[in-house]
């Protein structure tokens, strides 16, 4: 019983099968053809520009933001669609919602804020041309650009900033960018572009707070008209770009705003693709499917290096990486005990070997870029100088348990495991338990008599990059969990009052002096277990012209071009 | 035969089946009348036989009157008590004094049991014998049925499809038994094993004087071993009487086709005879036709058979039919 | 009557994951022309399968005709190519199978499954076809076949698709008919009917008949001719009278003595045949019937007997009973 | 046959109210809530997350939340989404299509090879043919679909550069998923199709059918073919369930932006409407799923037919 | 009608396959059967081997799978290492077997849990019928209405990663596979004759669970559970790949799968080693499963 047209039959019953199973499926265009990609804007604009003026003011650099692209760029100029690749999607496209750098690095090409980082960590103006505190160290008062325009034709004067400020302030609201204007009590408009911020005690890190992505400028007729959830849709800003399209997890397509203020985009359109696998990330990047790839693995360098049309950059990322000791928990709570745990982790094998030689060791727990680091002595690999403190403390077969959120820091859980064989080298057992972070955060949110891990490995940059937001939430006493970040239950009267006076005081170089001793008194009491500063990877094609990389983690895209020919 | 002891009293049994789940899922309405109120007694030490085609009820009345399945309605009076409305242990208790042989030789012996513990789990339920006492009785029991008693060990998929009757033989007499009914036991089985295993019920009878309901539909076997007959159709009972009065002169139509249905092994008698061909099919028994049930197929049929169901009489003393023109009849 | 198909030393075994079985064991009748033979015996005795190995409907792999011929109008029907052979099928030879409710596929339409045939051997138009079906279900007596042409086998009952499965046989006028156990899954009634048919059509179409059955009690009344079958091989051979009244094989004497007779001439006490069929997984070169005879002598545990003629007609695979020797009376059985 | 689509769906309806009930109960179990979530730990103040919660209406009780999801769910409103602030229903549908297409192609794939595979494997039982199938179809069910996915990439995007790694785009985009997808789905269906096929071969209606003179290859086509299929339809829907569920690691793999990966970082993020929402979502297609196969069931086998016409 | 398959993808049982594969394993043919059949013996052979690597990974390699040593990470194999290192310099050839052993504890007692628990859940069900059978299949349903591997997912976010919390979470997963089969299987034995003679001799409903349908009713769940272990396999190490399984440094293959990934133009050998431990072993049951399946089910037999 065999025939040969058998295979023949079965397929022909195979294809009628289909044909009725499926009804075509829907195709998208490709990334890598920008002609096929926008759609309509989702935002109406109505541009009118009364002409700029920038004023100097306190900050160090009167250059706008994004001016330093290279000469080169200029001449070939206009055209192309920039395709940068994210290494998540973003949460939201209104700034006043959001909490973390990827979504800030989209909405800072459309939106801007009154002050803005500068690529060497400073502060210096942008919407506000300048800036000044009043005596008391209470009222700030700040000089806004004229001639801006929203992307709805809306004018920027002090009446939409109030508005703004006001939307966030309100309780009600519940917005996460609230966080960055703790201690603002009040905004008033002194005249139409004249602003002032009154504080509860003297601030110092204000401006830098200013400069956060989240307290960037929203078109006033938008707050009014939108309710939050369109305007998490529809962003309206005063930025280089305006918004054309979002497909969540796909892409987010942004295109020139031809009314900018300031330096008008090079590009035609940006299209972001967040791809939140490394490797993806890579091999997009690699097979020439997109232009600049943000967040590239430690493993993946050396191969990109090896491919031609593209350079790898790796920037220094002052997040650091640290582990939290609980100092509730006995013999944590003993410095020697800590001394011993710092000096019993290789942080030279897990930066160079582990983590390829793209992360950096820490020096303390401050990042090397930001506002408040000074350079400082770290521990050293010592297991031995390790053993001895930790028979001096009498403390043997010590066991403990060691949280890592998944995922959330570069070479985190690498480290922790290196951390864990070390530990184990000197004689303590790590128990090692990698969590959501989500609920890594339900776990450790809760006060010292509550807690039940020993180690926490975290990182940490401060989103201000003024270092007070980082040492003030996790040394001072009065910020020990659940309250806020001092997961290590720390607590000194020494450290406090140098906490105050950092925050207390305006003159900056004064306050770089007395981080400088915070620093050192951390490191010296071994508050954590400083680990490596991550560094930050981009893979970038060659005809990428005028990227400049800000301090934390984003860049400013209207000063890039592409030149022809990849 | 009217002076003979009864045994088993049955009144009006009725047993209806929901009708059972379509393909997807659905209940149908109604239900499947499978034995629809049968009267009749069996006696002592005498073998009824209850004949019908497939579907017609008989082996699910069998079930029913063992109280495997419970009744509809009707009562089951045996030694003194309405099985119908025992319970549990108190039905639990009788059941020793009645048992079943089945008609799947394959199916009705648990694949998974050696002999041995087969033939013994009626022991096991009801006596409380030592493990030595049950061996002993299992080897004795092997050995009235014909088999090895030294095969105990073996399990059921050894022995041949007459070998496991036997089994099944020795199973329903464990608990010695005074009402065996047998469900079809030989219709499962080669002719020449049929053959060894109706024997073996015949010895078995004289030697123990067992009562014996015989369903089966080979009437040609029917004739042979019992003494009275009872023919059923879609749940009714159609005629019931004493085997030569019924295969000699049948009362019913229904009987009689089914009697010239079955082939002689013999040319001679079969050249010369034209059988009674029935025309169409049984009905359904979830919608069974009014008035007398054989009317769609019945060459007397008449309006009355349509209007009324016929009673089931006593035609003459101890023969039984159901149908409106028996009295015409000049038997 | 001239003779249609001429079987000879048909041998056809199965290999399974068990061993070889040996199904059918040199296996050799014929068949006249419009001749009604019956073929009786036990499960296992090899007689569906035989019929099946003469059209090669047996699953090949695992059964495998090993030797012999089955001359049909001169052609032998076990040498013919595929093609050959599949024009056969069907338009020379019809079957019926033991089993109405599967024989039919589920999915067709009667109408259909009825044409099938005769679309492929007669060459006639889905019209024609049909028409012919609706002629065909009227001929094997289906109440208002018109209606039902377009019906699926689940709406037949048992009886009723046997007929349907008979049309089917017929519709292309074979000159054998083979059916194989068609009333064992049927109800006496239904049986009686269906035997009538057939009995019916075949003298009206003239077709030979082959009717296999385990039931003696069904041949006597319809077929001319017998062949008994037992483990695989033929044990003898008679005209339907003789073999009845004189019975020359201890098998035969046996099925005919186990059988209990409605009309009541019965014996007290039924015939056992004691033990079991051999297992065919093993070669018998002895008597197959010999372990359970109560005449086996020496010779039968030594050499398997040949057909031996006992009248001209009428032959036995006996040494002791075969041959031209005294008849034995059935009173003489145990 | 409408009362056969309209009795399933009646009991659909407690299938779905246990999905729910379970989804809710379960996230609420779990530790870490949307709220911290969010804000992560830069936030300071207790009250901002209070106030948050209080706005999300989180801190209802969860009775009144529950009965407030399902009131909301029935009329086709899934709620918002904690994280992006969208509302769910929109966001669903537009992953739901993303895997939807992704799915579509596998079970495309799944269909052609299972069936062919069976088919072959089938007729020429115990051939190399059949052995080929045999292997291909253990490699399929055996083999990690992440594996797969990584080493169809390492082959075709790496080093053959022929297909690209990942991500949503054009056709060129949907073969490697849809292929690592389909991958175990292509398996059971070619044992299922060979199992019920060689079933089929082995019944008396197709002895019937060769006893006609039909030739094999006619008997194949016309009377096993049709009824060999009827488990595989089964089967091939249950597939197609499971291949929109498995999608979340070949989604992972291969950086798609579907429902399943979707529904894992919600289920990490506690974005509580988006996962209740996901899962309902799911649990109903299952549910579709399961009645398409039963009305196809109900199509093609005539014994179902006259029985519903009863 | 063809036996029909309900959602849970296991076509509903044979009656027959129970009662065949009792009746072999009442003999010594099953294993014989079962040595004959080329799928099944391939399977337990690489089971077998598995296994005793598993328990001795001695045998191949003296290193610990956790000792690290950060000077002589991504090597590929040679002498010392056979398998090479990975990104901690660990030895691969160990963490390989240790990660075998890890594979047999999930697989084992989630199909264990799961089957058990289903079995009882569909012994019950199928046996009492009625009301019981319908809540605790509406029951069932409600779980196979939740895709597998998101019902894990949502199960492990609930309990937390961990190993137990695997094994829960899969086990539950398999809980309504198993009680449905159970369930058609106890429905197929439950009709059989045998069930009604013990009736008939009086046994009570405890006597003819334990006497009748258990012994009837396990041949096709232990059959599918020998599938069930691939699929358990298969889903813990998915859960890791995800990030949601075990914690490191534990040697679970999927996790380590995961965290090769990103090694794999470095050290394709990791993601090889890993990728080909999980597929040979899944294999294996597959191959012994099928197996089983065609010993006891001559019908589809090879």
């Amino acid at each position: 019983m065999k025939s040969r047209t058998l295979p023949v039959f079965s397929l022909l019953v195979i294809v009628a099968l289909l044909l009725a199973a499926c009804g075509g499926t829907p195709t998208t265009t490709s990334p890598t053809q920008p002609a096929a990609q926008p759609t309509e804007p989702e935002s109406e604009s109505q541009p009118t520009e009364p002409p700029a003026q920038p004023t100097e003011a306190l900050a160090a650099s009167e250059v706008p933001a994004g001016t330093e692209a290279p000469a080169a760029t200029e001449a070939s100029a206009t055209g192309g669609n920039l395709i940068y690749v994210l290494p998540t999607d973003i949460a939201s496209l209104d700034p006043h919602a959001l909490i973390e750098t990827v979504s800030g690095m989209v909405d800072l090409q459309m939106f801007e804020t009154l002050l803005a980082l500068l690529p060497d960590g400073s502060v210096g103006p942008r919407l506000a041309t300048e800036w000044s505190v009043s005596d008391d160290n209470l009222r700030w008062t700040l000089k806004l650009r004229e001639g801006v325009v929203f992307h709805d034709g809306e004018a920027f004067d002090a009446n939409a900033a109030k508005a703004n400020f006001d939307r966030i302030l309100n309780p009600d609201n519940a917005l996460p960018a609230v966080r960055v204007l703790a201690g603002v009590t009040e905004v008033n408009v002194i005249d139409d572009f004249t602003l002032e911020i009154v504080t509860q005690a003297p601030f110092g890190p204000l401006p830098f707070h200013l400069a956060h992505y989240s307290l960037a400028m929203v078109s006033p007729r938008a707050l009014q008209e939108m309710t939050p959830e369109e305007l998490a849709q529809n962003p309206v800003g005063t930025g280089p770009f305006r918004f054309v399209s979002y497909t969540p997890n796909e892409s987010i397509v942004l295109e020139r705003f031809d009314d900018y203020w300031g330096e008008k985009a090079k590009v035609d359109m940006v299209t972001f693709r967040p791809i939140p696998e490394t490797a993806g990330r890579a091999l997009l990047i690699e097979t020439g499917e997109a232009h600049i790839a943000a967040k590239i693995a430690p493993q993946d360098v050396d191969t990109l290096r090896g491919v031609d049309g593209l350079h790898v950059d790796v920037n220094a990322f002052p997040r650091v990486i640290f582990v939290h000791m609980n100092e509730s928990h006995a013999p944590l709570d003993d410095v020697r005990v800590r001394q011993a745990l710092s000096w019993a982790v290789d942080r030279e094998a897990i930066a160079n070997d582990l983590l390829r030689g793209l992360a950096v060791p820490a020096t303390g727990p401050v990042g090397s870029g930001v506002f408040g680091y000074s350079k400082t002595e770290n521990y050293g690999y010592d297991p031995d100088r390790a053993r001895e403190l930790l028979a001096e403390a009498g403390v043997e077969g010590l066991t403990l348990k060691m949280l890592v959120p998944a995922g959330r820091y570069q070479g985190g859980e690498e480290a922790a495991q290196a951390v864990q064989a070390q530990l184990a080298n000197v004689g303590v057992t790590v128990d090692l338990e990698v969590l959501e972070f989500s609920t890594l955060l339900q776990a450790i949110r809760k006060p010292a008599a509550e807690s039940e891990w020993d180690l926490l490995v975290f990182g940490f940059i401060p989103a201000t990059n003024d270092a007070d937001w980082q040492v003030y939430s996790q040394f001072h006493c009065d910020s020990q969990a659940p309250v806020s970040n001092n997961f290590s239950y720390y607590c000194s009267e020494e450290m406090d009052a140098l906490l105050e006076q950092g925050r207390f005081t305006m003159d900056q170089d004064e306050r770089l002096k007395v981080y400088k001793q915070v620093i050192q008194l951390a490191l010296d009491d071994a508050i954590q277990l400083y680990l490596f500063e991550n560094t930050d990877i981009y893979a970038v094609r060659n005809n990428v012209q005028g990227l400049v990389y800000m301090p934390i983690d984003y860049q400013f895209l209207n000063t890039v071009s592409l030149s022809g020919g990849d | 035969m009217t002076e003979q002891e009864v045994l088993v009293r049955v009144e009006d049994l009725i047993k209806h089946f929901p009708v059972a789940r379509d393909a997807v899922g659905r209940r149908r309405p109604g239900h499947i009348r499978a034995v629809d109120g049968i009267s009749f007694e069996i006696y002592r030490g005498e073998t009824l036989g209850l004949v019908g085609e497939s579907g017609c009820g008989k082996s699910t009345a069998g079930r029913t009157i063992l109280q495997l399945y419970r009744p509809t309605g009707g009562r089951v009076i045996f030694r003194g008590k309405d099985l119908t409305e025992l319970k549990g242990r108190e039905l639990r208790g009788v059941r020793p004094h009645m048992q079943m042989v089945f008609q799947d030789p394959y199916a009705s012996l648990n694949p998974r049991m050696t002999v041995g513990q087969l033939i013994s789990e009626p022991l096991l339920v009801h006596t409380r014998q030592s493990r030595a006492e049950r061996q002993r009785r299992v080897r004795e029991l092997l050995e009235l049925v014909g088999l090895d008693p030294d095969l105990d060990r073996r399990y059921p998929h050894e022995f041949s499809g007459g070998q496991r009757q036997r089994i099944g033989v020795a199973r329903a007499l464990a608990l010695n038994p005074e009402f065996i009914i047998c469900d079809e036991p030989i219709s499962a089985l080669d002719v020449s094993v049929q053959a060894q295993v109706v024997n073996l019920l015949e010895d078995l009878q004289e030697r123990f004087g067992l009562t014996y309901l015989f369903i089966a539909h080979d009437l040609s076997m029917v004739r042979h071993i019992c003494t009275r007959v009872a023919v059923m159709y879609l749940g009714k009972l159609m005629e019931l009487g004493p085997r030569e009065a019924v295969y000699n002169r049948p009362l019913h139509p229904y009987t009689r086709a089914l009697l010239s249905a079955v082939p002689v092994p013999d040319p001679d008698l079969e050249a010369e005879r034209e059988p009674a061909l029935l025309t169409g099919d049984v009905p359904s028994p979830a919608d069974p036709p009014s008035g007398c049930f054989f009317r769609t197929r019945c060459s007397l049929a008449a309006d009355i058979c349509r209007a009324e169901v016929p009673a089931f009489r006593e035609v003459r003393p101890g023969h039984y039919a159901a149908c409106h023109f028996v009295p015409m009849e000049g038997w | 009557m001239a003779r249609l198909l001429e079987v000879r030393d048909l041998t056809t075994c199965f290999h399974t994951p068990e061993g070889v079985v040996h199904a059918v064991n040199g296996v050799s009748f014929d068949l006249a022309e419009g001749e009604t033979l019956g073929i009786v015996g036990e499960s296992g005795s090899g007689k569906t399968v035989s019929m099946l190995s003469l059209l090669r409907l047996i699953p090949e792999p695992p059964g495998r005709i090993v030797r012999g011929q089955a001359l049909f109008q001169g052609k032998d029907l076990l040498k013919l190519d595929r093609e050959a052979i599949q024009k056969m099928r069907g338009s020379q030879v019809g079957f019926v199978f033991q089993d109405p409710m599967t024989s039919l596929n589920p999915l067709m339409r009667i109408g259909e499954q009825l044409s099938e045939p005769m679309l492929k051997h007669l060459r006639l138009t889905p019209r024609q076809a049909r028409n012919r079906s609706l002629e065909l279900l009227k001929l094997v007596g289906i109440p208002g076949a018109a209606h039902r042409l377009d019906d699926y086998p689940h709406q037949f009952s048992g009886g009723m698709r046997q007929r349907v499965m008979i049309a089917m046989a017929l519709s292309c006028e074979p000159k054998i008919l083979i059916a194989d156990e068609p009333t064992t899954a049927l109800d006496v009634t239904i049986q009686a009917q269906v035997v009538a048919l057939v009995k019916d059509l075949r003298r009206r179409l003239g077709m030979a008949v082959i009717w296999i059955t385990h039931d003696l009690g069904v041949l006597a009344g319809l077929a001319h001719r017998v062949v008994v079958m037992y483990a695989g091989s033929i044990v003898e051979q008679a005209p339907v009278r003789q073999l009845y009244k004189d019975p020359r094989h201890p098998y035969t004497l046996g099925l005919l003595g186990a059988l209990p007779r409605v009309d009541g001439q019965h014996a007290e006490r039924l015939a056992n045949i004691a033990g079991r069929p051999p297992d065919l997984l093993k070669p018998i070169i002895h008597c197959p019937f010999a372990p359970r005879c109560r005449f086996a002598i020496a010779r039968c545990w030594e050499t398997n007997p040949a057909l031996l003629p006992v009248s001209d007609a009428h032959q036995s695979a006996c040494w002791v009973l075969g041959g031209t020797g005294e008849p034995f009376g059935e009173t003489q059985v145990d | 046959m409408l009362r056969v689509i309209l009795s399933r769906l009646l009991q659909a309806i407690p299938v779905l109210f246990g999905v729910s009930l379970i989804v809710f109960l379960l996230l609420r179990l779990v530790p870490g809530d949307p709220v911290s979530t969010f804000y992560g730990f830069d936030v300071g103040r207790v009250e901002d997350l209070q106030a948050m919660r209080h706005q999300l209406g989180l801190d209802r009780p969860m009775l009144v939340q529950y009965v407030d999801f399902l009131a909301d769910a029935i009329q086709g409103d899934m709620g918002t989404s904690i994280k992006t602030r969208r509302p769910v229903a929109t966001e669903l549908v537009r992953y739901l299509t993303n895997t939807a297409q992704l799915a579509v192609a596998g079970m495309i794939f799944a269909v052609v090879g299972g069936i062919l595979l069976g088919l072959i494997a089938a007729a020429r039982r115990n051939s190399i043919w059949d052995n080929l199938s045999l292997a291909i179809s253990l490699a399929g069910i055996s083999l990690p679909i992440f594996w797969l996915g990584l080493m169809l990439v390492w082959i075709f995007a790496v080093q053959l550069s022929l297909l690209p790694s990942g991500g949503r785009g054009d056709w060129h985009n949907l073969i490697l998923p849809a292929i690592t997808l389909a991958a175990p789905s292509v398996a059971v269906i070619a044992r299922v199709t060979r199992a019920s096929l060689m079933e089929v071969i082995n019944q008396d209606f197709v002895r019937t059918a060769y006893s006609k003179g039909l030739s094999e290859a006619f008997v194949l086509l016309r009377h096993v073919l049709p009824n060999g299929l009827l488990p595989v339809i089964t089967v091939t829907g249950i597939q197609f369930g499971y291949l929109l569920a498995g999608t979340v690691l070949t989604e992972t793999v291969f950086a798609w932006p579907g429902l399943g990966r979707y529904l894992v970082d919600a289920i990490k993020f506690r974005d509580y409407p988006v996962v209740q929402g996901g899962v309902l979502v799911i649990a109903l297609i299952f549910v579709t799923i399961n009645l398409v196969v039963d009305v196809l069931y109900f199509l093609i086998d005539p014994r179902l037919h006259s029985e519903a016409a009863k | 009608m063809t036996a029909r398959v309900k959602a849970s993808g296991q076509p509903t049982a044979r009656p027959g396959l129970g009662a065949r594969l009792a009746e072999a394993t009442t003999g010594r043919q099953a294993l014989g059967r079962l040595l004959h059949n080329r799928m099944a013996l391939l399977g337990l052979i690489i089971i077998v081997v598995y296994v005793v690597l598993a328990a001795f990974p001695s045998i191949l390699t003296q290193h610990d799978p956790n000792v690290q040593n950060l000077a002589r990470t991504l090597e590929p194999p040679s002498a010392e290492y056979r398998l090479g290192t990975d990104e901690f310099g660990r030895d691969v050839l160990s963490r390989v077997l240790h990660g075998a052993r890890l594979s047999f504890t999930i697989a084992g007692l989630a199909v264990i849990l799961g089957g058990l628990s289903g079995f009882a859940i569909g012994l019950l069900a199928g046996y009492f019928g009625g009301a019981v059978d319908t809540v605790l299949m509406r029951l069932m349903d409600v779980l196979l209405a939740m895709p597998g591997i998101l019902l894990a997912i949502a199960v492990i976010a609930a309990l937390g990663a961990g190993i137990g919390n695997v094994i829960i979470a899969i086990g539950i997963y398999n809980i309504p596979q198993f009680a449905r089969l159970t369930r058609s299987t106890v429905l197929g034995v439950k009709t059989q004759d045998f069930v009604l003679a013990s009736r008939s001799i009086g046994s009570s409903a405890p006597e003819i669970l334990v006497r009748h349908i258990i012994p009837n009713a396990w041949g096709a769940p232990f059959v599918f559970a020998m599938l069930r272990f691939s699929t358990a396999i298969l889903t813990a190490s998915g859960l890791s790949f995800l990030g949601l399984g075990v914690s490191p440094p534990t040697p679970e293959w999927g996790a380590m799968l995961a965290a090769s990934r990103g090694y794999m133009r470095l050290a394709p050998h990791l993601v090889l080693a890993y990728g080909l431990a999980i597929s040979t072993l899944v294999l294996g049951f597959n191959a012994l499963g099928e197996g089983l399946r065609d010993v006891f089910d001559p019908r589809t037999a090879r």
